[in-house]
Protein backbone atom coordinates (compact mmCIF):
# COMPACT_ATOMS: atom_id res chain seq x y z
CA UNK A 1 0.00 0.00 0.00
CA UNK A 2 0.82 3.56 -0.47
CA UNK A 3 0.94 5.77 2.34
CA UNK A 4 1.10 9.89 2.46
CA UNK A 5 3.07 10.53 5.74
CA UNK A 6 2.28 14.60 6.35
CA UNK A 7 5.71 16.18 7.70
CA UNK A 8 5.74 19.17 10.10
CA UNK A 9 9.08 21.18 11.56
CA UNK A 10 12.27 19.90 10.39
CA UNK A 11 11.10 16.64 8.98
CA UNK A 12 9.58 18.87 6.47
CA UNK A 13 12.77 20.26 5.35
CA UNK A 14 14.63 16.68 5.60
CA UNK A 15 11.27 15.34 3.19
CA UNK A 16 11.59 18.87 1.38
CA UNK A 17 8.26 18.88 1.02
CA UNK A 18 5.03 18.99 3.49
CA UNK A 19 3.97 14.87 2.59
CA UNK A 20 5.69 12.23 1.53
CA UNK A 21 4.63 8.55 0.09
CA UNK A 22 5.72 5.47 1.16
CA UNK A 23 4.85 1.98 -0.34
CA UNK A 24 4.70 -0.32 2.89
CA UNK A 25 3.15 -3.86 2.88
CA UNK A 26 0.09 -4.51 4.22
CA UNK A 27 -0.25 -4.84 7.98
CA UNK A 28 2.95 -2.70 8.41
CA UNK A 29 3.56 -1.36 11.61
CA UNK A 30 5.07 1.79 12.99
CA UNK A 31 8.30 0.78 12.88
CA UNK A 32 8.61 -0.70 9.86
CA UNK A 33 7.52 2.91 8.68
CA UNK A 34 10.34 4.46 10.16
CA UNK A 35 12.57 1.93 8.73
CA UNK A 36 11.76 2.83 5.66
CA UNK A 37 11.87 6.91 5.66
CA UNK A 38 15.36 6.09 7.62
CA UNK A 39 16.61 4.61 4.70
CA UNK A 40 15.26 7.25 1.88
CA UNK A 41 16.39 10.21 4.37
CA UNK A 42 18.76 8.98 6.81
CA UNK A 43 18.89 12.63 8.73
CA UNK A 44 16.00 11.55 9.96
CA UNK A 45 18.17 9.33 12.17
CA UNK A 46 19.89 12.38 13.50
CA UNK A 47 16.81 14.03 15.27
CA UNK A 48 16.98 13.87 18.89
CA UNK A 49 14.14 11.84 18.58
CA UNK A 50 10.69 11.49 16.81
CA UNK A 51 7.40 10.14 17.25
CA UNK A 52 4.64 8.89 14.47
CA UNK A 53 1.52 9.79 14.53
CA UNK A 54 -1.90 7.65 13.39
CA UNK A 55 -4.77 9.15 13.62
CA UNK A 56 -4.16 12.57 15.62
CA UNK A 57 -2.65 9.81 17.89
CA UNK A 58 0.60 9.24 19.21
CA UNK A 59 1.77 5.58 18.09
CA UNK A 60 3.50 2.71 19.26
CA UNK A 61 6.24 0.93 17.25
CA UNK A 62 3.98 -2.10 16.97
CA UNK A 63 0.85 -0.49 16.07
CA UNK A 64 -0.11 -0.82 12.45
CA UNK A 65 -0.95 1.38 10.18
CA UNK A 66 -3.91 1.12 7.84
CA UNK A 67 -4.26 2.30 3.95
CA UNK A 68 -6.78 5.12 4.61
CA UNK A 69 -5.15 6.35 8.38
CA UNK A 70 -3.88 9.52 8.85
CA UNK A 71 0.04 9.59 9.38
CA UNK A 72 2.46 11.89 10.10
CA UNK A 73 6.11 12.57 11.63
CA UNK A 74 6.36 14.06 14.91
CA UNK A 75 9.76 15.51 15.19
CA UNK A 76 10.89 16.85 18.52
CA UNK A 77 8.13 19.66 19.78
CA UNK A 78 9.04 23.04 21.02
CA UNK A 79 5.80 25.08 21.30
CA UNK A 80 4.74 27.37 23.88
CA UNK B 1 -15.26 21.41 33.08
CA UNK B 2 -15.26 24.79 30.86
CA UNK B 3 -12.94 25.00 28.15
CA UNK B 4 -11.40 26.67 24.96
CA UNK B 5 -8.34 25.60 23.07
CA UNK B 6 -7.52 27.35 20.12
CA UNK B 7 -5.14 27.89 17.55
CA UNK B 8 -4.44 31.16 15.78
CA UNK B 9 -2.76 32.83 13.10
CA UNK B 10 -3.83 35.96 14.57
CA UNK B 11 -2.13 37.92 17.40
CA UNK B 12 -3.57 36.59 20.41
CA UNK B 13 -5.56 39.04 23.01
CA UNK B 14 -5.15 38.99 26.39
CA UNK B 15 -8.28 40.82 27.05
CA UNK B 16 -10.27 38.18 25.21
CA UNK B 17 -8.45 35.79 27.23
CA UNK B 18 -9.07 37.23 30.72
CA UNK B 19 -12.74 37.99 29.81
CA UNK B 20 -13.75 34.61 28.75
CA UNK B 21 -11.81 32.78 32.32
CA UNK B 22 -14.10 35.53 34.90
CA UNK B 23 -16.71 33.92 36.64
CA UNK B 24 -18.56 34.88 39.55
CA UNK B 25 -17.82 31.73 41.65
CA UNK B 26 -13.85 32.29 40.73
CA UNK B 27 -11.71 33.73 43.17
CA UNK B 28 -8.11 33.44 41.68
CA UNK B 29 -6.99 33.48 38.05
CA UNK B 30 -3.54 32.21 37.06
CA UNK B 31 -2.79 33.20 33.42
CA UNK B 32 0.47 32.51 31.67
CA UNK B 33 1.49 34.34 28.49
CA UNK B 34 4.41 33.43 26.55
CA UNK B 35 6.46 36.01 24.95
CA UNK B 36 9.32 36.22 21.85
CA UNK B 37 12.22 37.15 23.49
CA UNK B 38 14.99 38.96 21.71
CA UNK B 39 17.74 36.26 22.65
CA UNK B 40 18.32 32.77 22.94
CA UNK B 41 21.39 31.47 24.50
CA UNK B 42 23.33 34.24 23.83
CA UNK B 43 22.71 34.92 20.49
CA UNK B 44 20.10 37.17 19.52
CA UNK B 45 16.75 35.89 17.30
CA UNK B 46 15.37 37.76 14.93
CA UNK B 47 11.60 36.78 14.71
CA UNK B 48 10.07 32.80 15.46
CA UNK B 49 8.37 31.00 13.37
CA UNK B 50 5.32 28.64 14.56
CA UNK B 51 4.11 25.75 13.29
CA UNK B 52 1.18 23.29 14.55
CA UNK B 53 -0.15 19.92 13.36
CA UNK B 54 -3.90 21.98 14.19
CA UNK B 55 -6.23 18.97 14.42
CA UNK B 56 -3.51 16.53 16.73
CA UNK B 57 -2.06 19.36 18.54
CA UNK B 58 -5.77 20.51 19.67
CA UNK B 59 -6.05 16.59 20.82
CA UNK B 60 -2.98 16.70 22.56
CA UNK B 61 -4.01 20.25 24.60
CA UNK B 62 -7.63 19.09 25.55
CA UNK B 63 -5.88 15.62 27.02
CA UNK B 64 -4.20 18.38 29.21
CA UNK B 65 -6.69 20.17 30.23
CA UNK B 66 -8.44 17.03 30.86
CA UNK B 67 -5.76 15.73 33.26
CA UNK B 68 -5.42 19.39 34.91
CA UNK B 69 -9.56 19.20 35.49
CA UNK B 70 -8.76 15.78 37.27
CA UNK B 71 -5.77 16.92 39.03
CA UNK B 72 -6.73 20.20 40.66
CA UNK B 73 -10.43 21.81 41.67
CA UNK B 74 -10.09 23.94 38.53
CA UNK B 75 -13.03 26.01 37.08
CA UNK B 76 -11.95 26.90 33.32
CA UNK B 77 -9.28 26.47 31.45
CA UNK B 78 -8.32 28.53 28.57
CA UNK B 79 -5.20 27.64 25.85
CA UNK B 80 -4.61 29.79 23.27
CA UNK B 81 -1.90 29.31 21.03
CA UNK B 82 -0.50 31.27 18.12
CA UNK B 83 1.43 30.23 14.49
CA UNK B 84 2.84 31.55 11.89
CA UNK B 85 5.65 34.29 12.12
CA UNK B 86 6.06 36.19 15.67
CA UNK B 87 8.17 39.01 15.96
CA UNK B 88 9.88 40.12 19.57
CA UNK B 89 7.52 40.50 22.04
CA UNK B 90 4.53 38.85 20.36
CA UNK B 91 2.26 36.09 22.53
CA UNK B 92 3.41 32.34 20.86
CA UNK B 93 1.08 31.22 24.22
CA UNK B 94 -1.41 32.32 26.44
CA UNK B 95 -2.86 29.89 29.10
CA UNK B 96 -5.65 31.44 31.72
CA UNK B 97 -7.02 28.98 34.39
CA UNK B 98 -9.42 30.14 37.36
CA UNK B 99 -10.68 28.16 40.37
CA UNK B 100 -12.34 28.91 43.44
CA UNK B 101 -8.70 29.08 45.53
CA UNK B 102 -5.70 30.29 44.09
CA UNK B 103 -3.34 26.86 44.54
CA UNK B 104 -4.98 24.90 42.14
CA UNK B 105 -5.30 27.78 39.52
CA UNK B 106 -1.21 28.16 39.86
CA UNK B 107 -0.49 24.23 39.99
CA UNK B 108 -2.88 23.81 37.26
CA UNK B 109 -1.54 26.92 34.85
CA UNK B 110 2.16 25.70 35.29
CA UNK B 111 1.53 22.16 34.64
CA UNK B 112 -0.86 23.11 31.29
CA UNK B 113 2.27 25.10 29.96
CA UNK B 114 5.19 22.40 30.65
CA UNK B 115 3.18 19.97 29.78
CA UNK B 116 2.08 21.75 26.99
CA UNK B 117 6.35 22.03 25.71
CA UNK B 118 6.48 18.39 25.70
CA UNK B 119 3.75 16.29 24.14
CA UNK B 120 1.67 18.91 21.65
CA UNK B 121 2.69 19.05 18.12
CA UNK B 122 3.78 22.45 17.51
CA UNK B 123 7.47 23.53 16.05
CA UNK B 124 9.20 26.80 16.47
CA UNK B 125 12.24 27.81 14.49
CA UNK B 126 14.36 30.29 15.87
CA UNK B 127 15.94 33.10 13.37
CA UNK B 128 18.61 34.71 13.72
CA UNK B 129 21.72 36.90 11.81
CA UNK B 130 23.29 33.93 10.27
CA UNK B 131 21.20 31.31 9.76
CA UNK B 132 17.67 29.40 11.39
CA UNK B 133 17.31 26.14 13.76
CA UNK B 134 14.08 24.37 14.31
CA UNK B 135 14.36 24.28 18.25
CA UNK B 136 15.11 20.72 20.08
CA UNK B 137 15.15 19.20 16.92
CA UNK B 138 18.98 18.02 17.52
CA UNK B 139 20.46 16.42 20.23
CA UNK C 1 14.40 45.48 38.81
CA UNK C 2 11.73 47.13 37.73
CA UNK C 3 8.49 47.63 40.02
CA UNK C 4 5.37 48.89 39.41
CA UNK C 5 3.38 49.50 42.92
CA UNK C 6 0.13 50.97 43.09
CA UNK C 7 -3.24 51.23 45.15
CA UNK C 8 -6.57 52.18 43.21
CA UNK C 9 -9.61 53.31 44.11
CA UNK C 10 -10.72 52.65 40.39
CA UNK C 11 -11.32 48.85 38.60
CA UNK C 12 -8.14 47.51 37.66
CA UNK C 13 -6.80 47.32 34.30
CA UNK C 14 -5.90 43.99 33.25
CA UNK C 15 -4.48 45.18 30.26
CA UNK C 16 -2.43 48.05 31.50
CA UNK C 17 -0.74 45.82 33.79
CA UNK C 18 0.14 43.15 30.81
CA UNK C 19 1.24 46.16 28.61
CA UNK C 20 3.67 47.37 31.48
CA UNK C 21 4.96 43.88 32.20
CA UNK C 22 5.69 42.76 28.32
CA UNK C 23 9.49 43.20 27.43
CA UNK C 24 11.90 42.09 24.33
CA UNK C 25 14.12 40.67 26.85
CA UNK C 26 11.32 38.38 28.79
CA UNK C 27 10.11 35.05 28.29
CA UNK C 28 7.39 33.93 30.56
CA UNK C 29 5.17 36.64 32.30
CA UNK C 30 2.77 34.98 35.09
CA UNK C 31 -0.25 36.77 36.05
CA UNK C 32 -2.45 36.22 39.05
CA UNK C 33 -5.53 37.78 39.22
CA UNK C 34 -7.73 37.95 42.19
CA UNK C 35 -11.43 38.53 41.75
CA UNK C 36 -14.34 38.61 44.54
CA UNK C 37 -16.18 35.14 44.69
CA UNK C 38 -19.76 35.24 45.21
CA UNK C 39 -19.52 32.78 48.13
CA UNK C 40 -17.63 32.17 51.03
CA UNK C 41 -17.41 28.90 53.73
CA UNK C 42 -20.75 28.30 51.81
CA UNK C 43 -22.12 31.78 52.37
CA UNK C 44 -23.32 34.05 49.22
CA UNK C 45 -21.46 37.04 49.55
CA UNK C 46 -22.96 40.02 48.52
CA UNK C 47 -20.31 42.40 47.90
CA UNK C 48 -16.59 43.27 49.40
CA UNK C 49 -15.71 46.38 51.06
CA UNK C 50 -11.24 46.91 51.10
CA UNK C 51 -9.39 49.41 53.12
CA UNK C 52 -5.80 49.81 52.83
CA UNK C 53 -3.26 51.60 55.23
CA UNK C 54 -1.61 53.14 51.86
CA UNK C 55 1.68 54.21 52.67
CA UNK C 56 2.19 51.78 55.02
CA UNK C 57 0.51 49.02 52.32
CA UNK C 58 3.21 49.90 49.62
CA UNK C 59 6.00 50.40 51.99
CA UNK C 60 5.24 46.03 52.45
CA UNK C 61 4.49 45.31 49.07
CA UNK C 62 8.10 46.79 48.07
CA UNK C 63 9.65 44.52 50.73
CA UNK C 64 8.27 41.18 49.01
CA UNK C 65 8.91 42.68 45.65
CA UNK C 66 12.58 42.83 46.64
CA UNK C 67 12.34 39.71 48.14
CA UNK C 68 11.43 37.98 45.07
CA UNK C 69 14.30 39.86 43.11
CA UNK C 70 16.68 38.43 45.23
CA UNK C 71 15.26 35.06 45.59
CA UNK C 72 14.52 34.82 41.45
CA UNK C 73 15.88 35.97 38.30
CA UNK C 74 13.03 37.82 37.27
CA UNK C 75 12.94 41.09 35.37
CA UNK C 76 9.58 43.11 35.97
CA UNK C 77 7.15 43.05 39.00
CA UNK C 78 3.51 44.65 38.82
CA UNK C 79 1.36 44.77 42.11
CA UNK C 80 -2.20 46.37 41.74
CA UNK C 81 -4.25 46.34 44.58
CA UNK C 82 -7.78 47.55 44.72
CA UNK C 83 -9.85 49.52 47.41
CA UNK C 84 -13.54 50.43 48.27
CA UNK C 85 -16.59 48.30 47.45
CA UNK C 86 -15.85 45.27 44.71
CA UNK C 87 -18.85 43.88 43.09
CA UNK C 88 -18.86 39.99 42.49
CA UNK C 89 -16.55 39.82 39.67
CA UNK C 90 -14.49 42.67 40.35
CA UNK C 91 -10.81 42.81 41.04
CA UNK C 92 -9.27 43.26 44.05
CA UNK C 93 -5.86 42.28 43.01
CA UNK C 94 -3.54 42.08 39.86
CA UNK C 95 0.11 40.60 40.03
CA UNK C 96 2.61 40.13 37.29
CA UNK C 97 5.86 38.93 36.87
CA UNK C 98 8.42 38.77 33.78
CA UNK C 99 11.25 36.60 33.67
CA UNK C 100 13.37 35.21 30.65
CA UNK C 101 12.31 31.78 31.82
CA UNK C 102 9.21 31.28 32.94
CA UNK C 103 9.39 28.88 36.47
CA UNK C 104 11.20 32.00 38.03
CA UNK C 105 7.99 33.96 36.60
CA UNK C 106 5.80 31.59 38.45
CA UNK C 107 7.68 30.86 41.74
CA UNK C 108 7.87 34.58 41.94
CA UNK C 109 4.45 35.69 41.50
CA UNK C 110 2.70 32.73 43.61
CA UNK C 111 5.49 33.87 46.52
CA UNK C 112 4.21 37.80 45.94
CA UNK C 113 0.75 36.84 46.79
CA UNK C 114 1.04 34.30 49.56
CA UNK C 115 3.20 37.15 51.43
CA UNK C 116 0.98 39.86 50.06
CA UNK C 117 -2.25 37.78 52.07
CA UNK C 118 0.09 37.92 55.49
CA UNK C 119 1.88 41.27 55.69
CA UNK C 120 0.27 43.31 53.84
CA UNK C 121 -1.93 45.57 55.38
CA UNK C 122 -5.39 45.78 53.70
CA UNK C 123 -8.63 44.41 55.52
CA UNK C 124 -11.33 43.20 53.15
CA UNK C 125 -14.69 43.03 54.70
CA UNK C 126 -17.49 40.79 53.58
CA UNK C 127 -21.16 41.55 53.20
CA UNK C 128 -23.87 38.64 53.39
CA UNK C 129 -27.02 38.79 53.64
CA UNK C 130 -27.53 38.57 57.06
CA UNK C 131 -24.92 40.83 58.22
CA UNK C 132 -20.59 41.21 57.67
CA UNK C 133 -17.34 40.12 58.79
CA UNK C 134 -14.00 41.83 58.61
CA UNK C 135 -12.24 38.46 57.50
CA UNK C 136 -9.26 37.16 59.75
CA UNK C 137 -10.43 39.43 62.25
CA UNK C 138 -11.31 36.58 65.07
CA UNK C 139 -9.99 32.93 65.83
CA UNK D 1 2.51 62.86 75.83
CA UNK D 2 -1.03 62.20 73.22
CA UNK D 3 -0.75 60.33 70.70
CA UNK D 4 -3.40 60.24 68.07
CA UNK D 5 -3.48 56.23 66.69
CA UNK D 6 -4.81 55.31 63.50
CA UNK D 7 -7.06 52.54 63.29
CA UNK D 8 -7.68 49.82 60.21
CA UNK D 9 -10.47 47.29 59.29
CA UNK D 10 -11.89 46.03 62.56
CA UNK D 11 -10.13 48.28 65.04
CA UNK D 12 -12.02 51.26 63.45
CA UNK D 13 -15.19 49.49 64.44
CA UNK D 14 -13.64 48.88 68.32
CA UNK D 15 -12.73 52.37 68.74
CA UNK D 16 -15.61 53.59 67.03
CA UNK D 17 -13.52 56.01 64.74
CA UNK D 18 -10.45 55.82 62.50
CA UNK D 19 -8.31 57.29 65.19
CA UNK D 20 -8.20 57.24 68.62
CA UNK D 21 -5.92 59.51 70.91
CA UNK D 22 -3.63 58.06 73.80
CA UNK D 23 -2.36 59.32 76.78
CA UNK D 24 1.43 57.96 77.18
CA UNK D 25 4.45 58.37 79.42
CA UNK D 26 7.20 59.87 77.88
CA UNK D 27 9.71 56.82 76.35
CA UNK D 28 6.31 54.53 76.37
CA UNK D 29 6.71 51.26 74.06
CA UNK D 30 4.30 49.46 72.01
CA UNK D 31 3.68 47.41 74.81
CA UNK D 32 2.48 50.15 76.96
CA UNK D 33 0.45 51.17 74.45
CA UNK D 34 -1.54 48.15 73.38
CA UNK D 35 -2.05 47.67 77.35
CA UNK D 36 -3.72 51.28 77.60
CA UNK D 37 -5.98 50.28 74.46
CA UNK D 38 -7.25 47.44 75.69
CA UNK D 39 -7.91 48.62 79.20
CA UNK D 40 -9.98 51.05 77.37
CA UNK D 41 -11.39 48.61 74.65
CA UNK D 42 -11.30 45.23 75.92
CA UNK D 43 -12.52 43.97 72.37
CA UNK D 44 -9.15 44.39 71.21
CA UNK D 45 -8.46 41.23 73.02
CA UNK D 46 -10.46 39.02 71.39
CA UNK D 47 -9.24 40.08 68.14
CA UNK D 48 -7.19 36.75 66.28
CA UNK D 49 -3.80 38.89 66.97
CA UNK D 50 -2.99 42.61 66.03
CA UNK D 51 0.31 44.32 65.57
CA UNK D 52 1.30 48.24 65.98
CA UNK D 53 2.96 49.96 63.21
CA UNK D 54 5.33 52.76 63.93
CA UNK D 55 6.01 55.24 60.89
CA UNK D 56 4.56 52.65 58.50
CA UNK D 57 6.70 49.91 60.12
CA UNK D 58 5.47 46.84 61.98
CA UNK D 59 6.60 47.51 65.78
CA UNK D 60 8.00 45.76 68.29
CA UNK D 61 6.73 45.47 71.52
CA UNK D 62 10.48 46.82 73.26
CA UNK D 63 9.68 49.49 70.44
CA UNK D 64 9.84 53.17 72.00
CA UNK D 65 7.12 55.52 70.96
CA UNK D 66 8.36 58.89 70.23
CA UNK D 67 5.17 62.04 70.17
CA UNK D 68 5.52 62.45 66.75
CA UNK D 69 5.38 59.55 65.05
CA UNK D 70 3.01 58.32 62.98
CA UNK D 71 1.15 55.11 65.49
CA UNK D 72 -1.33 52.73 63.88
CA UNK D 73 -2.98 49.48 65.38
CA UNK D 74 -2.83 46.79 62.03
CA UNK D 75 -5.41 43.84 62.47
CA UNK D 76 -4.95 40.86 60.81
CA UNK D 77 -4.75 41.42 57.35
CA UNK D 78 -6.86 39.74 54.51
CA UNK D 79 -6.15 41.80 51.52
CA UNK D 80 -5.40 40.10 48.04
Amino acid sequence: MEITVLAFGIAKDIFGGATVTVGLTNNATTADLKASLEEKYPKLKHLASYMVAVNNEYAEDSGLIAERDEVAIIPPVSGG
Amino acid sequence: MQTQIEIHTAPLNIQACTDWIMSPDSGGIDVFIGTVRNVTKGRAVLKLEFEAYNKMAINEIKKITKQAFEKWPVQKVLVHHRTGTLQIGEIPVIIAVSAAHRAAAFDACRYIIDSLKQTVPIWKKEFFEDGEVWVAAHP
